[in-house]
């Protein structure tokens, strides 16, 4: 997966190479939750500083993963169904349950810290952990009795064989669409002079989208094409840049 | 020391477990309130001055060692440090050690976001355990007897009252005005988009 | 005592083996005359009337318990101790348990984090024992007649079939190599599945 396999993160939930950590958030053992997108992102920025150079594939292939990531944090974030019902709330009440639960929350933030205080300031008592001197073991051993269960050897044993499934990475990368295919696919637009970019992304999935803004801003870093939008969240129109309108070759690599 | 208190050291010393003067008053066939006295003498008179220290933790009596050795033990034993917990890991322990038996949802509610790693963390190291099910069947979690030796506890009552960290109450109407007013703000915005 | 006696004290109740005075000499950072000296006089003085003594014995210095309180350890500790095993408790040994002799290497490859702490709790609660270093130096472990005894077991043949529980039962493979191999792959990169 060229420069996004090579990337190894050190976050608060886990060290490692990033596609392990796709495979962990997938096989659900990192909770997606407790890891710090954004801090992945700065870890990559890192990582394309220190190579000093742009392998435009390999960004792609590292931004379309991190937006697939993106998209399944903000789905498990999203407001569970008691979360629905304080919006059905007068601003009164919502403001009054919300606090109670900022409340709660802050409570056990302090209980934590005091816990981790208070583990650091045992730091200097150590217990002693010896077995037995022989002639004690040898009576221990006497008067010991059955109180485990065998078979719960052979479930830890049995669990320890799995190997983990084939990670299957197809659907958060699939339908593959490379920059290079929406940079033609931009260009033919173009040809016609003017178009808007919903027309060029109709009917397409959202990897599609991203990796064809991606080519239009390849395309404006060219000097091929430029766009206007006149009202927020209007349409993005799409139009070639002086006689330039028509560029061959292929930009990307 | 009294041949007693001799006892009750080296009983101390082999156990790995701290023991309650109950369970040395059976072992040594004489009175708990006689075994009570013996430690509490120990405790202020014998282990002044001395490399170990005698504490009350997890329920019962138990030798460690003073902080004074602790340069030295690190270098000694190849054996790491408990490493300390991470936020998410003090958060959800905090949560397990007030409100005990709880339930992992009941853990993600109060967090806002899920415990599981977390959870599983504290399970591999022995801090928490199971402790059966709730009535909806989800897995309920408790402290352990190595929760409270590790962080210095003699039983759950030393824990200092939760209350403590709640604000106070300019803090709380201060929070509920802005809440109000953010609340107002956003359903405001709402109308003026929906128009 | 002096602050190194307090120390010297410290590091051997902590050390269940003996310990040198060369150990002792390099984790304090003084000579060794100094502590065998510091030594010396703690056993002619500060362990008189003790209820623990301090031994020379064969490779180094060591902690024991008086003989006085003999009688009460027995009563005291006559059950072996039987907690509920950790998940990390329960793998680490059935590892030793199926592999054995296995070095603590290799359990940490099988489980894919350490067993410093799991292997340790089963060894001060006898249920391991150390059985010699492999060729490559690491400390062997194998199970212990204790062991057998908790699980009602009366010999290692009697081990239920992994057979039962295995998610793949029609592998040929040996299964220390089987449980390395997914050990691996659960601690390594994945394979290139996107591509």
């Amino acid at each position: 997966m060229g420069a996004a396999a090579e990337l190894e993160l050190d976050l608060d939930v886990f060290t490692g190479p990033f596609d392990l950590l796709l495979t962990l958030v997938l096989r659900e053992e990192v909770d997606l939750l407790e890891v710090d997108l954004a801090d992945v992102v700065l870890a990559y920025l890192d990582h394309l500083e220190a190579r000093g150079e742009l392998d435009l594939e390999a960004a792609t292939e590292f931004l379309v993963l991190i937006a697939a990531l993106l998209e399944l944090k903000s789905r498990l974030m999203l407001p569970r169904e008691e979360d629905a019902r304080l919006d059905d709330l007068e601003p009164e009440q919502a403001a009054e349950e919300l606090l109670a639960r900022m409340l709660e929350a802050r409570r056990y933030r302090g209980a934590a810290a005091h816990l981790r205080e208070r583990l650091a300031a045992e730091e200097g008592h150590r217990y002693r952990t010896a077995p037995l001197p022989r002639e004690l073991r040898r009576h221990s051993l006497d008067h010991a009795v059955q109180a485990y269960d065998p078979a719960r050897l052979g479930v830890a044993l049995g669990e320890l064989l799995r190997t983990p499934p084939h990670v299957d990475l197809r659907h958060l990368v699939a339908p593959r669409v490379s920059v290079g295919e929406r940079l033609a696919h931009l260009r033919e637009l173009l040809r016609c002079g003017r178009f808007s970019f919903d027309d060029a992304v109709r009917g397409a999935d959202r990897v599609t989208v991203a990796v064809t803004l991606f080519a239009l801003l390849e395309l404006y870093k060219q000097g091929e094409a430029t766009w206007s939008q006149e009202v927020p969240f209007g349409a993005v129109e799409v139009r070639g840049r002086g006689e330039a309108g028509v560029a061959a070759g292929r930009a990307a690599p | 020391m009294t041949d007693l208190q001799r006892r009750v050291e080296a009983l101390l010393f082999l156990s790995p477990d701290p023991v309650s003067a109950d369970e040395l008053a059976d072992a040594l066939e004489i009175s708990a309130p006689a075994v009570e006295r013996a430690l509490e003498d120990m405790a202020e008179r014998q282990f002044e001055g001395r490399g170990l220290v005698l504490r009350e933790v997890a329920g019962g009596w138990s030798l460690a060692s003073d902080p004074i050795a602790e340069d030295a033990a690190r270098r000694l034993l190849a054996r790491p440090r408990t490493p300390p917990l991470t936020p998410a890991q003090a958060e959800t322990l905090a949560i397990v050690a007030y409100l005990q038996p709880v339930s992992r949802p009941e853990i993600a509610r109060i967090r806002g976001v899920s415990a599981e790693s977390a959870a599983g963390s504290l399970l591999e190291r022995g801090l928490v355990e199971e402790a059966g099910r709730s009535q909806f069947g989800a897995v309920l979690y408790r402290t352990t007897a190595l929760f409270l030796k590790l962080f210095g506890l003699s039983e759950l009552g030393e824990l200092p009252d939760v209350a403590r960290w709640d604000p106070d109450p300019e803090q709380e109407a201060e929070l509920r005005h802005r809440l109000l007013r953010a609340g107002e703000a956003r359903s405001g915005a709402i109308e003026a988009g929906a128009a």
